[in-house]
């Protein structure tokens, strides 16, 4: 239930980065999404991952919230789109994740899945700096989420990896967001 | 000698080019010494290590990394190719005055050529021959950028086309070596992918390729290179194939179309002979039907025919470095090299053509009208020859790179020579032949007559005599009178004509104008490299629909 | 060792005396003096050729004697495994165009010429191709009737070309003309080893006696006379005429002989 | 640690230092600065214990090489290989996760495409700008980076595969690497900017690679080592020693410049010779009308090659050694790949 739930919140978090062009939306997205993913990798891998994932998905946004395009800018102009990509999305990653797919875990594939193809939609899309490395961010949090799939069940040192990668990632390029 | 002795031909060489190097970027001009030793060398180590033994010697070395083992191999094939290319290159490293960057590439050549011969396995003798190949366009490209070289393009294809050849035969076969390789793995098509890579590497083609158009150069050094390094590697594989196929071809009509294609190749080279501006031009084509008249013979698949070819292309050799050291004049010495290209009786080139033409009616099946071809062609290089006698001599080149009276010293030889066709037969090309060709244990005749299936040619006692009888009578004889002029051809050139036609209707074809926005290139290269999302995005798609499939 | 001398006096002698140089002298020399006979119209002695051999009369020799020593006349010293019609053929064709080389004189119509020496090639070497034997003797012997047909083509084709080769056309080269009854050397030496090649390829081969020697000159005289008749009408006729002969009828007649040649080696496959 | 990424990664550390030592760059300092990044990157991604550490790792790099240069905007430096690591990542939940055949097949596309989209190949090119400093443009994920990038990639992943899924991406690579063979050695020949040139041939190169990988036999995977290593100790090189000339656009015929690019054009004895010779080992093994097809587009490398050549200039000194060294390192490998195939366990 824990895991379903997160599962929904780090789509909601991706929703936001999809659908913030400033850097207060987008520095709330990457926290949410990293709450979302943080709950499901409590769940799977246990504290020490979820804190992990945690601790870097917020020092990200933390990073984001200081620079950016100004403001929210959650939905602007034209971004209906967009919208209706995240909806999508969630249609159709959960029939993926918990129809198509079989197992243990329908959370975690959910989670991993949307967050990945959104935050690879966003990307494609983004005309600012900002936005294309929260997406990033986000991504290797999901992409740290996404070895709990493994086989080899992981140890926490990949979503420590993630987290760090994804402060790395706004932390390397935070001054140059302005100007793109 | 030890068995490693066998680096020698192809070690000496490669370290003369390095020292030349090193020397020549030190900025001391060694370049002609230093690689015409090393040539000569080559040549010598070759004949002490074949001459003494006369049997097959090997060296094994271990592998190389691509399936091939660093094996080297000298037997009586190697020993005839081997000496095919070091002497004339020799020679012309030797007289030739040239740059040490030239002569560090022309010994570079050399010494990848050997190794090409030496190399015990298909695809050892590809990567050799490719370098040669490379070496060479690089020399001809050093001398003058300039001037026409051979399609580097067609030398690459040649020479991956044996590669090819060569890991097909270790797939299927499980080696690639001369010695081992399964007859039952020289299918068709094997034999196909082989033939083209030999026709390619020589450019035995119907039309005029690089054989010929190197001589059209200003000048000659690199060109007598080419021929000497080059030429001869092609006809290495036809006569390897033989090898691999226990002395036979896969389809009898494999012999027919190789033998039809020399017929062709000899007859344009002869075509364009007789129509020749200068005599310069004329002995560009000397080489090319040469060749065509080798791979006439060589494919008939008898040793007689084998045999022929084999001396054909040792009088090639000699001829190239011949016409190499020419100069651009009327003389002796050019006149000399007409008689010697056109084969007058009792020239050694008289006696292999001979030799090759009745191995054609021998072998049967209608090939003798191969033959009759042959006789055609000889008769055509007759009339060319004739009248390159009275041509001007050409655009003019370089004293330093000539040497007349080593030019006459070898057409000489060669016409001289007929009386020892069966001497030179049966030491040189026989031993050859019946290396590849267990049926060639049946060439009968001896050191002074060559006997085929339905008749003998008594080399000595027929052709010495007519030696004397002429050399006498051209004593007794007054000189001829010729004077230099231009001459139309015998016959006209039709077939160029219509093909610069056909190629100005090729120049001129246009895509229609409502097409030209989905065939424009450089749209289409914006387009892919834009690094729009939506290519990928729809490329992504059509892949996981593909899959899907 | 002493074969190998006694095979060298064996051949110097066929080359120097019979069948070659003396011979071909003596058969030339009366056919030549014929021919400027019949194709001047009068009777005074024609000019006898330079005594200094030129280079052009060397080489022409030299071939002639190397063609002539091929033939299977009789009595020859050359041994008859020893022959090769190749070599006849081949060293008959050097003598046409020797003069161009070594003379610097040009020919009138030297495609035509050539034509027609590629059709006597054919004429001479595509009945080898069925037997698949190269002996000259052999090919004449051969009397299958199903060689028949070849055989006779490749003979009519022979004589066909025959007036064009020895230059007995009215095309004749800048030399002949400025010679005027002068003997052509070159064509003298000519005779014999053309007329005879066609007496060995296409009569079987003569026994060494007497009969034999009547049998192969006479018919070797035969096809000379043949050629001074078809040379006389070939003068008579005119260049036009010649002209016509050699580009409109030789091309249809070789195209024939060498499709019933491919066809006789089908069939007798 | 891969033995085929450890060859690699000695091979970029080489080039990074022949960069330096011979190369044209104006501030040798902050190119061995950036490489040093690079390398250190490259050797965390051949350590990784999993691909998805080595994902991180790559990512990271990414945004690194992304944040150098802003000439284009860092979204749009970002996008490619974002998109690509993205890819790859999904592929590996979809692998992953049990359910249906089909879902392992897109696994193989995701892979395949992601390996593609990173190195910047067909149809997933970067955006490229030729007045780019060489550690911020693409040929830096081409020449640099992408070797070992691809090497861990294809060899990691081939383990997750089942034989259906693998057979799959073995075909997709192989589709790949013809179309980049061709599509590379056509534009190289006549595209009319010569750094372009330079950056098809390099993706011709990796055609050639990709097809190396699709063949599912050792040869295959030696000629797609070889290939690699071409493209790091030689291509890359050579291309550095050309951006001078390439700037002023000018172009010289000397002898020098055509043995250049006779190594480009994989003519024996240089390595690409024996890549292709390994190749044709492969193809032949698998489906031997293959190798027809690699012989063919094999020969279109020739016109690109004389035209990179000439895009040399004229070295002298320093340049010239170098080059003498690329062209010596070459022959070697080309020779005798034999202790490098070892080394990498192929």
């Amino acid at each position: 239930m824990i895991e379903g739930a997160a599962a929904f919140v780090a789509w909601l978090g991706a929703s936001l980065v999809v659908l913030s062009d400033g850097r207060r939306g987008l520095s709330a997205g990457v926290a949410v999404a990293a709450v979302g993913l943080a709950g499901v990798a409590f769940e799977v891998s246990g504290p020490i991952a979820a804190a992990s994932l945690l601790a870097g998905g917020l020092c990200a946004a933390a990073l984001r919230w200081r620079s950016g395009p100004p403001g929210w800018k959650v939905m602007p102009p034209g971004s209906t789109g967009w919208l209706i990509l995240c909806i999508a999305s969630a249609i159709f990653g959960l029939w993926i994740a918990a129809a198509v797919m079989t197992g243990q875990g329908g959370g975690l594939r959910f989670a991993a899945l949307v967050t990945v193809v959104m935050m690879g939609a966003r990307i494609l899309s983004a005309r600012g700096g900002a936005a294309g490395l929260s997406a990033a961010a986000t991504v290797a949090l999901a992409i740290a989420l996404a070895g709990a799939l493994s086989p080899q069940a992981p140890g926490f040192e990949i979503y420590l990896a993630g987290a760090a990668v994804a402060v790395l990632i706004t932390f390397v390029a935070s001054e140059k967001t302005d100007a793109a | 000698m030890p068995s490693s002795a066998l680096l020698l031909p192809i070690a000496l060489p490669l370290v003369a080019a390095g020292v030349i190097a090193a020397l020549g970027a030190a900025g001391l001009e060694v370049g002609r010494l230093v690689s015409a030793g090393a040539a000569w060398a080559a040549v010598a180590s070759i004949l002490a290590l074949w001459l003494p033994v006369r049997s097959t010697q090997e060296l094994i070395l271990g592998q190389m990394g691509f399936g091939s083992g660093f094996d080297l191999r000298l037997d009586a094939v190697g020993f005839a190719f081997g000496l095919m290319v070091s002497v004339p290159a020799a020679v012309v490293l030797t007289l030739q005055k040239r740059s040490w960057q030239e002569a560090a590439l022309a010994t570079l050549a050399l010494g990848a050529s050997m190794a090409a011969v030496e190399a015990g396995g298909v695809v050892l003798t590809a990567i050799a021959g490719g370098a040669a190949a490379t070496a060479v366009v690089l020399v001809l490209d050093t001398e003058d950028p300039r001037a026409r070289r051979p399609s580097w393009a067609m030398l690459l294809a040649g020479w991956l086309a044996l590669a090819w050849a060569g890991t097909i035969l270790q797939v299927r076969g499980g080696t690639a070596v001369y010695s081992a390789v399964p007859v039952s793995s020289i299918t068709w098509q094997v034999a196909s992918l082989l033939a083209v890579a030999a026709l390619l590497a020589s450019g035995l083609l119907p039309w005029r390729s690089w054989p010929s158009q190197v001589w059209s150069r200003p000048s000659l050094r690199a060109a007598g290179i080419a021929l000497a390094t080059l030429y001869p590697l092609g006809f290495y594989i036809l006569v390897r194939l033989y090898d691999m196929g226990d002395g036979r071809y896969p389809l009898p009509a494999f012999d027919g179309v190789l033998s039809v294609l020399g017929l062709a190749v000899a007859l344009v080279a002869a075509l364009r002979a007789q129509g020749a501006t200068t005599r310069r031009e004329f002995f560009g084509e000397v080489v090319p039907v040469f060749g065509g008249y080798a791979l006439m013979s060589l494919a008939l698949g008898t040793p007689l025919g084998l045999s022929a070819a084999l001396v054909a292309l040792a009088t090639t050799a000699a001829l190239a470095a011949a016409v190499a050291l020419l100069p651009d004049r009327a003389s002796i010495a050019s006149l000399a090299v007409v008689a010697a290209a056109v084969g007058i009786p009792p020239s050694l080139a008289f006696g292999s053509r001979v030799l090759g033409i009745e191995a054609t009616f021998e072998a049967g099946d209608f090939l003798g009208l191969i033959g009759l071809g042959g006789t055609l062609v000889w008769v055509l290089m007759m009339v060319a020859g004739a009248r390159a006698a009275g041509l001007p001599a050409g655009r003019g080149r370089p004293v330093a790179e000539t040497s007349p009276a080593v030019a006459l010293g070898i057409a000489v030889a060669t016409l001289v020579a007929g009386p020892a066709l069966a001497l030179f037969q049966a030491s040189f090309a026989n031993p050859a032949a019946a290396e590849v060709m267990p049926s060639a244990g049946s060439l009968g005749g001896s050191l002074q007559s060559v006997a085929t299936v339905s008749t003998v040619l008594p080399a000595v006692a027929l052709f010495v005599p007519l030696l004397i009888i002429g050399s006498a009578a051209y004593l007794a004889s007054g000189s001829s009178s010729q004077r230099a002029e231009a001459r139309p051809p015998v016959l006209a050139p039709v077939a160029p004509r219509a093909l610069a036609g056909w190629r100005e209707a090729v120049a001129a074809a246009r895509v229609p104008e409502q097409y030209r926005t989905i065939l424009n290139l450089r749209e289409l290269e914006a387009a892919a490299s834009g690094g729009r999302p939506v290519l990928w995005l729809a490329a992504l798609v059509a892949l996981a629909f593909a899959v899907t499939r | 060792m002493s074969q190998l001398l006694g095979a060298l006096a064996t051949q110097t002698l066929a080359l120097i005396v019979y069948p070659g140089l003396v011979a071909m002298l003596l058969f030339g020399g009366v056919a030549e003096i014929a021919w400027v006979r019949i194709a001047t119209g009068g009777w005074t002695w024609p000019e006898r050729p330079r005594r200094r051999p030129t280079p052009v009369v060397a080489t022409v020799a030299i071939c002639g004697m190397l063609a002539a020593v091929q033939l299977a006349a009789p009595n020859s010293p050359m041994p008859p495994e020893d022959r090769s019609v190749v070599i006849a053929a081949v060293a008959l064709a050097f003598t046409t165009w020797t003069a161009l080389a070594l003379g610097g004189e040009f020919f009138a119509e030297p495609g035509l010429l050539l034509l027609a020496q590629a059709s006597w090639l054919l004429a001479v070497l595509g009945p080898a191709v069925q037997p698949e034997s190269l002996r000259p003797q052999v090919l004449g012997n051969m009397l299958v009737p199903g060689l028949l047909a070849a055989k006779v083509a490749c003979g009519a084709l022979y004589v066909l070309c025959l007036p064009a080769l020895l230059g007995m056309w009215p095309m004749a080269s800048s030399s002949d003309r400025r010679a005027g009854l002068r003997l052509n050397a070159t064509r003298i030496l000519c005779w014999f080893p053309y007329c005879g090649l066609f007496t060995t390829l296409f009569v079987s081969p003569p026994s060494d006696d007497a009969s034999g020697w009547l049998r192969f000159f006479g018919i070797t005289a035969l096809v000379a006379a043949a050629m001074l008749g078809a040379g006389l009408l070939l003068q008579r006729r005119g260049a036009a005429f010649a002209h016509m002969v050699y580009s409109r009828v030789l091309p249809p007649v070789a195209a024939v002989v060498l499709l019933v040649v491919i066809v006789t080696s089908f069939v007798m496959r | 640690m891969q033995p085929e990424a450890a060859v690699l990664l000695v091979g970029a550390a080489g080039s990074l230092v022949f960069a330096v030592v011979f190369g044209p760059a104006r501030q040798p300092g902050i190119l061995l600065l950036r490489g040093g990044v690079g390398l250190v990157a490259m050797a965390l991604i051949a350590v990784a214990p999993d691909l998805d550490t080595a994902l991180l790792v790559v990512l990271a790099l990414a945004v690194l090489q992304g944040a150098i240069e802003l000439n284009r905007g860092l979204a749009v430096r970002l996008r490619a290989p974002v998109f690509a690591i993205s890819l790859v990542a999904l592929a590996l939940v979809l692998d992953r996760a049990s359910g249906p055949a089909v879902l392992h097949r897109f696994a193989a596309v995701g892979i395949a495409a992601g390996l593609a989209a990173i190195v910047g190949l067909l149809p997933f090119m970067h955006e490229f700008d030729p007045a780019e400093a060489v550690s911020a443009s693409p040929i830096g994920w081409m020449a640099f980076a992408g070797p070992i990038v691809a090497a861990v990639l294809v060899l990691d992943s081939r383990r997750l595969f089942t034989p259906d899924t693998d057979a799959v991406f073995a075909a997709i690579l192989i589709g790949l690497g013809l179309l980049n063979a061709l599509w590379g050695s056509v534009s190289a020949w006549v595209t009319e900017d010569g750094t372009a040139a330079w950056r098809y041939a390099f993706m011709s190169d990796w055609g050639l690679v990709l097809c190396g990988f699709g063949l599912t036999v050792a040869d295959g995977q030696s000629a797609a080592l070889l290939m690699l290593l071409s493209i790091v100790v030689c291509r890359l090189p050579l291309y550095l020693m050309s951006r001078p000339a390439l700037r002023e656009k000018t172009t010289t015929d000397r002898p020098v410049n055509l043995v250049v690019a006779a190594v480009l054009s994989g003519s024996a004895p240089f390595v690409g010779f024996a890549a292709r010779v390994l190749l044709f080992r492969g193809a032949t093994e698998l489906f031997w009308p293959l190798g027809l097809v690699l012989a063919v587009s094999m020969l279109l490398w020739l016109p690109g090659s004389l035209r990179l050549g000439r895009t040399l200039g004229q070295p002298r000194g320093r340049q010239l050694v170098g080059i003498a060294i690329v062209l010596a390192v070459n022959t070697a490998l080309g020779l005798y790949p034999l202790p490098v195939l070892s080394l990498a366990g192929t």
